[in-house]
């Protein structure tokens, strides 16, 4: 394996995890705020739909270029539509949140393919998107060995979603409003007596969470599919899901674990390009991105330990 | 008698009912607004489910495989673990009984009980993977079930191929008469509908979780370990063990559902491209059924039904099925909300008081 | 889809391998627009879905055909999962529909079932054969057409390393596969092949990320046999070649339509179509004329036109090679040159 | 000192409960200047009363009058705006923050036009605070990593910092050493005299008479009466508050110690750090006796707790249980052995609280005959054996179907204690058994224990009350940095030279126990 190899491999790992970054990181903020988000599947596959949709109306209205961006925005804000029902559900009527996801992700499958038939005259997907995202390539940064193919030259959303990694960190480690999320996630009441308005909180980071993973769905749709069908999203938002817990909730743990699991499908195609490939079984290197996932759980990480009021709804005292 | 029309009566069988109601009400909403017919839409699928012996026998055999891995999911929920995994359980248990369904050769009495004994362990194993890593080593069981899944999709599929696999046909050899679970005479008296005798263990199977999370010294461990493992390990529960079982035995439940779908309706393997979708579904029975297990044999009916007549309703009124899955979501959404429900029950009941007091 | 060799194909679909009722299929469809007007046609799909842009999508097509252009009443049912497979067709075969058809090699075994239960419904297959005496088996020479786009990225390689991408490893993808190989070799034996079998149809981000490694490694045509999965192999090769210099330049070829019509033919280097549109409809339009070839297994190849090149290839591909892939048709159709086949 | 001006004023409120009456017409003032206490037993309504002073709740009925100005405390903000801070009785503390993080927590200081938070000043003006009153808490600790008793400075200053006048303290020494408390009373004095006012919710009534000026009795959600402190004595007060006459001391007869039944020699355990959490303890037990464990909290008493009932496991010395080893033993066998244990942390140890006191009354006799038969649970023997313990020890619960969860924390005790006596242990380990409880149950419970030491069962107590200790103890062993340091008895020391033995080893002169 040479160099270009490696960075050929890299690119295409973050290629893969762009989506499961955004989606990974919307789970964050979430759950660091102490809603479950098992919805993520739904909230993307939400965010594909719209952005093609989108997308492809804003491509025949002649807005050419602009047009996926058109989508991206289209996404995060179906993604923010469907995350209000979960925010509605759980910390409104304080339906347990594990329910309410499933719920999403049943609502969100069900309805954008019913409105795909509806908008396309029966058809069952979406038609092709011409304008799609175009790599960039950095001027200067792409000469870098391996991190120059691997990094910079990429799509921009990719670079959105790594910009975004940083921002994510920096407003939940550095700002008060991170210190308030988490307080809200590990200890709500006690945020409650300092006079933190709980549920204002917990609206907030379901629905920027809805925005995230809804732009991580157009991602999929923007970059790699041109289209939205029914399997578009067939469980990116579950990985993604295990991208936040094995990122112990960390946006920078979060993104490592998506590249790691981009870069073990990417092992797995350059695997079947080499001669001995072909003495192993295929399906024993389809599986080879989960099991290594599974390996490094085992090995290298420890329990993780998940915000203390994860899962919890939070009633300020019965009236 | 009084007892149960209380039952019936009290809020807790209110709320789901009006649920239903709900969830179906949102449907037609939905469907109006798309230009469809709702009443149409919903006779048809009624119509689909009633209408013929051969519908009804599918039915059963459509709600099946939900009933256990509903009730897989159910019971990990309630010894505390959220078993994601059900799905690829339910491809090992099916690959089990194939296995021994299509290699093995044995009078009946035996070949069938050990095509299910097996795909059950097998299924059961696969659980316990995640429970073991869980106890042992501290691993998240919704990662590792989720990986899992994936796992089982390929190592299954390698299996069938390897081992299984009736050449040019992209599947396994039929199994053998002996290991297969229909039941002939039902199956004539419902026009050939592919009706099993997993039907019978899947009711079974509702009656031994019950029994065994509430009525056995096991289960009583079990539910402690899922409600308060600290406690559970102060009162000398061995807690690691208690997930490594609770798992196995979740898994083995899903399993049963792979198990009898291989032997009582396909009676082979196929190479498969991707996941049933039959152990997540099994989570929104779960779900719906508040992860009791009689909960879950009435959310598994709901769901089955609704999942089979969907067809009658893209038949008989032109419907997109998919509609369903949004009935379905909003019944679960309205069972897992009760406030909205009670809210809305309040501010009904309140409003004629206010009309008196005027 | 494209109407340009319909003649053509009528035809020759029409002409199934040993029918003694070919004469019968020989009165054109010209006039008698309602002669199927009492004909109740229905196709169930497999879990693609009807409108999977492939083999489902184009079989509805050739019954939309028989709508228009006979009068037809036609439905279809998607399948959800496997186990609705037998109970769709049940569905149809219960209503009386003259002929139901199961769509994709899946269905073989539902298929066989309905029509062993039903001995006087009529049924037929498509990708699979099912022996009874009430269904028709359509199959297609995959690996014939596959042989002549092989031979058009022989020949056409700048860097002589081509690809495969497929979808999961059965047979009919493998006839795809090994037909395309010997097509490659037969014109340019140093050609290398690199294979990613990514184990999904429906998982376009498998397929970009294979094509991304196939063509990182080098190649500058894939040709991919994965259905939704082949789209991430399109939309990779669309995002290269929009980056890169002309001389970089890399295609794709399609699969069982014309795929330049939907991703456009600057990618689309050529397609090998798959007609599962002419093979319903003429096999349809059979059971109006009362010739409906039961409990015949039909295997349509190049001689019948049913797998091939679309006319639109000529875009990309010079009249020199395309001329050569005349040759080996007819070397094939000659049965001078055997195409290796996958059981 | 000072009583003139009134700076907070509750009147008549009412405040309900699904099926009960918290607060009932309550009436309620407080001074400038005054340490106010109140007193009432577990769930008289006390809690609920601060909790809507501090906006957490609000009243069906009453007015509230803060500085004079008539009041809507609909929040906890307006509580904060008004100057009143709440020190509660579960603290509200951000397990994985540091001391300084929770203290600024929703009044952060703020940087770069509010888009960061100023970490370097927030430091600087916690640790300002902690020296302005004494405090004396490390602003860069986790609280995680850091004693009860900081825990509660926390509290403190988190109220300091948003410049409140009008204390509450919820039970703020329930869980404090006796030199913690010392140390509180000293603080709140000091608050005191910088002007601020402090209402002091306790169930000890020393501590009453030592610092309050006025105290106001509540019994079921009724103010029984209010009154100055000075010429009233515990026993008034707490006959006052229970309704009925109390005994706070009682008499106990003299031990009848037998044989040695828990030998403890020479434990090591690994603790945090390299550091051994139990090092080299050794003491013996004997039939007929209660030893109490006295120490401050940390010194190894939760790991000596962990290591005789085998929940962790230690890397030297032996553990004899009438003879037998069971250092290493799995819990199972140990409490099979004849060990019991009334744990600290009863909500997170003690019970399922999502279970019906029937099924926590087998918690770990549940496999036993005639709970289990033939490996299913016998219903009618385990709701015959929880209704007698049920009464038995008066445990006051609608009924052994009600969830766990729903008693109240002093009847989730006596559940606690009804189930472990009952097991009939040859030893039994109470770790802070009355913490939290009303002085009524406090009598209860002491009661029982010392019921076991009288049936010649022995009877380990491990508490960080000092009063508790020596009231109950026939001996008391002196634990520090996982050592016994030290044996006395009762009737030869005092709290000065226990204190001393507590914190710093300092030969006693008594010496070990013969
Ligand atoms: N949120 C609530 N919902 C329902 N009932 C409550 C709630 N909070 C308190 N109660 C009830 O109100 C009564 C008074 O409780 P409160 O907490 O005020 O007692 P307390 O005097 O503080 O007791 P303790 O000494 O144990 O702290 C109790 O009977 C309790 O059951
Ligand atoms: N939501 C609630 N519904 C019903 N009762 C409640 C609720 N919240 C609290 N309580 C009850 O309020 C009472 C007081 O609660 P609190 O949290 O002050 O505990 P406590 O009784 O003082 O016990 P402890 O101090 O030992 O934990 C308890 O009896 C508790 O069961
Ligand atoms: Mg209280
Ligand atoms: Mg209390």
């Amino acid at each position: 394996m040479d160099i270009a190899t490696l960075g050929n491999m890299l690119n295409t790992a973050f290629v893969f995890s762009t989506a499961l970054i955004l989606a990974a990181l919307g789970g964050i903020l979430s759950e660091r705020s102490g809603v479950v988000n098992i919805g993520l599947e739904g909230l993307m596959t939400a965010g594909a739909f719209a952005s093609a949709v989108s997308a492809f109306r804003a491509e025949e209205a002649g807005y050419g270029a602009a047009s996926p961006w058109i989508g991206l925005i289209a996404g995060a804000l179906f993604g923010v539509l469907f995350a209000l029902i979960h925010a509605v559900a759980t910390i409104t009527f304080r339906a347990d949140q594990v329910v309410s996801g499933i719920v999403i992700n049943f609502i969100a499958t069900g309805s954008t393919l019913y409105l795909v038939k509806q908008l396309f005259d029966g058809a069952g997907e979406t038609s092709l998107v011409d304008e799609t995202f175009h790599k960039w390539e950095i001027p200067g940064l792409s000469e870098i060995p391996i991190i120059g193919d691997g990094i910079f030259n990429a799509y921009p959303t990719t670079y959105l979603a790594i910009i975004l990694v940083g921002i994510v960190f920096y407003v939940l480690y550095k700002s008060t409003f991170g210190l308030r999320l988490r307080a809200v996630g590990e200890h709500p009441s006690a945020a409650d007596t300092v006079g933190i308005k709980v549920l204002r909180m917990r609206y907030t980071a379901v629905l920027l969470s809805g925005l995230l993973a809804g732009m991580g769905g157009a991602t999929i749709a923007l970059t790699t599919t041109g289209t939205f069908s029914h399997n578009t999203i067939s469980g990116q938002g579950f990985i993604a899901l295990a991208a936040v817990i094995f990122g112990k909730w960390n946006p920078l743990g979060a993104m490592g674990a998506a590249v790691f699991f981009g870069f073990a499908q990417s092992i797995n195609n350059v695997l079947q390009l080499f001669d001995f490939s072909s003495h192993i079984p295929s399906e024993f290197i389809y599986m080879l991105p989960y099991v290594l996932t599974i390996l490094v759980l085992v090995g290298a990480v420890g329990r993780s330990r998940a915000p203390g009021a994860l899962g919890e709804p939070y009633y300020q005292g019965k009236r | 008698m009084n007892k149960l029309i209380k039952a019936f009566t009290k809020d807790s069988a209110v709320v789901p009912l009006i649920a239903i109601l709900l969830g179906l009400i949102v449907g037609a909403v939905i469907m109006w607004l798309g230009g469809y017919d709702p009443i149409l839409a919903y006779r048809s699928l009624f119509e689909k489910v009633f209408s013929n012996p051969y519908d009804f026998g599918e039915t059963l055999t459509a709600i099946t495989p939900l009933v256990f891995t509903g009730l897989s999911v159910a019971f990990a929920f309630r010894t505390g673990l959220f078993n994601i995994g059900a799905e690829g359980q339910y491809i090992m248990g099916m690959t089990g009984a194939t296995f021994v369904g299509v290699n093995l050769h044995m009078p009946w009495y035996i070949h069938a009980p050990m095509a299910i004994v097996v795909g059950t362990l097998v299924g059961g194993i696969w659980g316990m993977i995640a429970g073991y890593l869980k106890a042992a080593r501290g691993v998240n069981e919704v990662i590792t079930t989720i990986m899992l899944n994936w796992i089982a999709l390929h190592l299954s599929n390698y299996v069938v191929r390897r081992f299984l696999l009736e050449e040019g046909k992209g599947r396994s050899y039929i199994v053998d008469e002996n290991a297969q679970v229909t039941i002939g005479w039902l199956s004539r008296l419902l026009d050939d509908a592919r009706v099993h005798w997993g039907m019978f263990f899947a009711l079974l199977a509702v009656i031994f979780v019950y029994a065994f999370l509430f009525r056995t010294k096991q289960g009583y461990e079990l539910r402690v370990v899922g409600s308060n493992a600290d406690a559970a390990q102060y009162a000398g529960i061995n807690v690691n063990a208690g997930i490594v079982k609770a798992m196995f035995i979740s898994g083995a439940l899903a399993g049963m559902a792979g198990v009898f779908q291989v032997l009582g309706v396909f009676m082979n393997q196929a190479i498969a491209a991707g996941t049933t979708g039959h152990g997540f579904d099994g989570i929104a029975v779960a779900l719906l059924g508040g992860n009791n297990p009689i909960g879950v044999l009435l959310g598994a009916i709901l769901f089955g039904t609704l999942s089979y007549g969907a067809a009658g309703m893209s038949f008989g009124a032109d419907v997109p099925p998919e509609i369903i899955r949004i009935v379905i979501g909003s019944v679960i959404f309205f069972v897992a909300a009760p406030g909205i429900i009670r809210w809305g029950m309040k501010k009904f009941k309140r409003k004629p008081s206010k009309g008196e007091a005027v | 889809a494209c109407g340009s060799k319909n003649d053509n194909n009528n035809n020759g679909a029409a002409s199934p391998s040993a029918s003694p009722t070919a004469s019968a299929s020989a009165s054109p469809s010209a006039s008698a627009d309602t002669s199927g007007k009492d004909f109740k046609f229905a196709m169930v799909t497999d879990v693609g879905g009807v409108n999977d842009k492939s083999f489902n999508q184009s079989a509805w097509e050739g019954l939309q055909r028989l709508e228009k252009e006979h009068g037809a009443t036609v439905d279809y049912l998607e399948s959800k999962e496997a186990t609705n497979y037998l109970t769709n067709i049940n569905q149809f075969v219960r209503e009386k529909y003259n002929l139901t058809w199961g769509i994709g090699f899946l269905m073989g075994d539902a298929v066989k079932d309905a029509a062993t239960k039903n001995p006087d419904a009529q049924l037929a297959i498509i990708d699979n054969v099912v022996e009874a005496p009430n269904v028709a088996s359509i199959t297609f020479a995959e690996n014939e057409g596959s042989f002549l786009v092989g031979v058009v990225a022989g020949l056409m390689t700048k860097t002589n390393k081509i690809g495969f991408v497929g979808g999961i490893d059965i047979p009919v993808i493998k006839r795809f596969d090994l037909g395309f190989e010997a097509g490659v070799k037969a014109v340019n034996p140093n050609a290398e092949i690199n294979k990613i079998y990514t184990g999904a149809f429906d998982k376009a981000d498998l397929g970009k990320a294979a094509a991304a490694s196939i063509y990182n490694d080098g190649a500058d045509i894939i040709f991919h046999a994965a259905g939704g999965t082949g789209n991430g192999v399109f939309n990779e090769a669309k995002e290269r070649n929009k980056s890169a210099a002309a001389d970089k330049k890399v295609w794709v070829i399609g699969v069982d339509k014309d795929q330049s019509l939907e991703f456009g033919d600057d990618v689309t280097l050529t397609s090998m179509m798959k007609r599962v549109d002419e093979a319903v409809y003429s096999v349809s339009k059979q059971m109006i004329d009362g010739s409906f070839p039961a409990g015949k297994i039909t295997t349509l190849g190049l001689k019948d036109n049913a797998v091939g090149l679309p006319d639109t290839s000529s875009k990309n591909v010079p009249a020199d090679i395309l001329a050569k892939v005349e040759e080996y048709k007819q070397k094939i159709i000659s049965g001078e040159i055997t195409v290796p086949t996958a059981q | 000192m000072e009583q003139a001006r009134t700076v907070v004023e509750m009147r008549n409120i009412t405040k309900r409960f699904p099926g009960i009456v918290a607060n009932d017409n309550v009436t309620f003032t407080l001074g400038k200047g005054e340490i106010h206490a109140l007193l009432g037993e577990n769930g008289a309504g006390k809690s609920t009363l601060m909790n809507i002073l501090f906006g957490l709740y609000q009243p069906e009925e009453g007015e509230i009058f803060v500085n004079g100005q008539k009041v809507d405390i609909d929040g906890p903000n307006k509580a904060i705006k008004l100057g009143i801070g709440m020190v509660h009785q579960h603290f509200k503390l951000v397990h994985p923050f540091t001391v300084t993080e929770n203290i600024i927590l929703g009044s952060e200081p703020k940087k770069w036009m509010g888009l960061a938070i100023d970490r370097k000043l927030a430091y600087e003006k916690v640790g300002q605070l902690s020296k302005q009153y004494g405090l004396n808490i490390d602003p860069y600790a986790k609280i995680d990593d850091i004693s009860v008793g900081m825990q509660q400075r926390v509290e403190i200053l988190k109220t300091l910092y948003r410049g409140a006048d009008i204390l509450i303290f919820d039970e703020p020494t329930a869980v404090l050493t006796p030199q913690e408390i010392a140390e509180l009373l000293v603080i709140m004095r000091n608050l005191v005299q910088q002007g601020k006012s402090i209402i002091l919710i306790t169930h000890k009534l020393k501590e009453i008479i030592a610092i309050a000026d006025k105290v106001t009795i509540v019994r079921r959600g009724k103010v029984i009466d209010s009154l100055p402190v000075a010429g009233t004595n515990p026993n008034m007060l707490a006959e006052k508050m229970v309704g009925r006459e109390v005994s706070l001391k009682f008499d106990k007869k003299d031990a009848v110690i037998g044989d040695p039944v828990l030998e403890v020699d020479r434990l090591v355990m690994k603790g945090r750090g390299g550091l051994h959490a139990l090092n080299e303890t050794s003491f013996v037990l004997r039939r007929g006796e209660i030893l109490g464990i006295a120490g401050v909290e940390g010194n190894g008493q939760s790991e000596l707790i962990e290591a005789l009932t085998g929940l962790r496991s230690v890397s030297g010395g032996s553990i004899k249980l009438a003879g037998e080893e069971i250092a290493g033993k799995p819990t199972r066998k140990i409490s099979e052995a004849g060990l019991s244990l009334i744990p600290e942390d009863r909500h997170k140890h003690g019970l399922v609280l999502d279970f019906p006191v029937r099924e926590n009354m087998v918690l770990e006799t549940y496999y036993q005959a005639p709970y289990t038969k033939g490996g299913f649970l016998n219903f009618p023997e385990i709701e015959k054996h929880a209704e007698r313990l049920v009464k038995e020890f008066d445990v006051r619960t609608p009924s052994i179907m009600s969830e766990a969860r729903a008693l109240s924390g002093g009847n989730q005790q006596k559940a606690i204690i009804a189930r472990e006596v009952d097991k009939n242990p040859e030893v039994l380990i109470a770790a802070q058994p009355t913490r939290g409880l009303d002085v009524g149950a406090i009598e209860f419970i002491h009661k029982r224990l010392v019921e076991q030491r009288n049936m010649g069962k022995a009877v380990l107590l491990v508490s960080y009350e000092l009063d508790e200790i020596m009231q109950l103890s026939d001996r008391i062993a002196v634990i520090y940095e996982g050592r016994i340091v030290g044996e006395v008895k009762p009737s030869d020391t005092n709290d000065q030279q226990l204190g001393m033995m507590m914190t710093d080893y300092k030969a006693p002169q008594g010496g070990p126990e013969n």
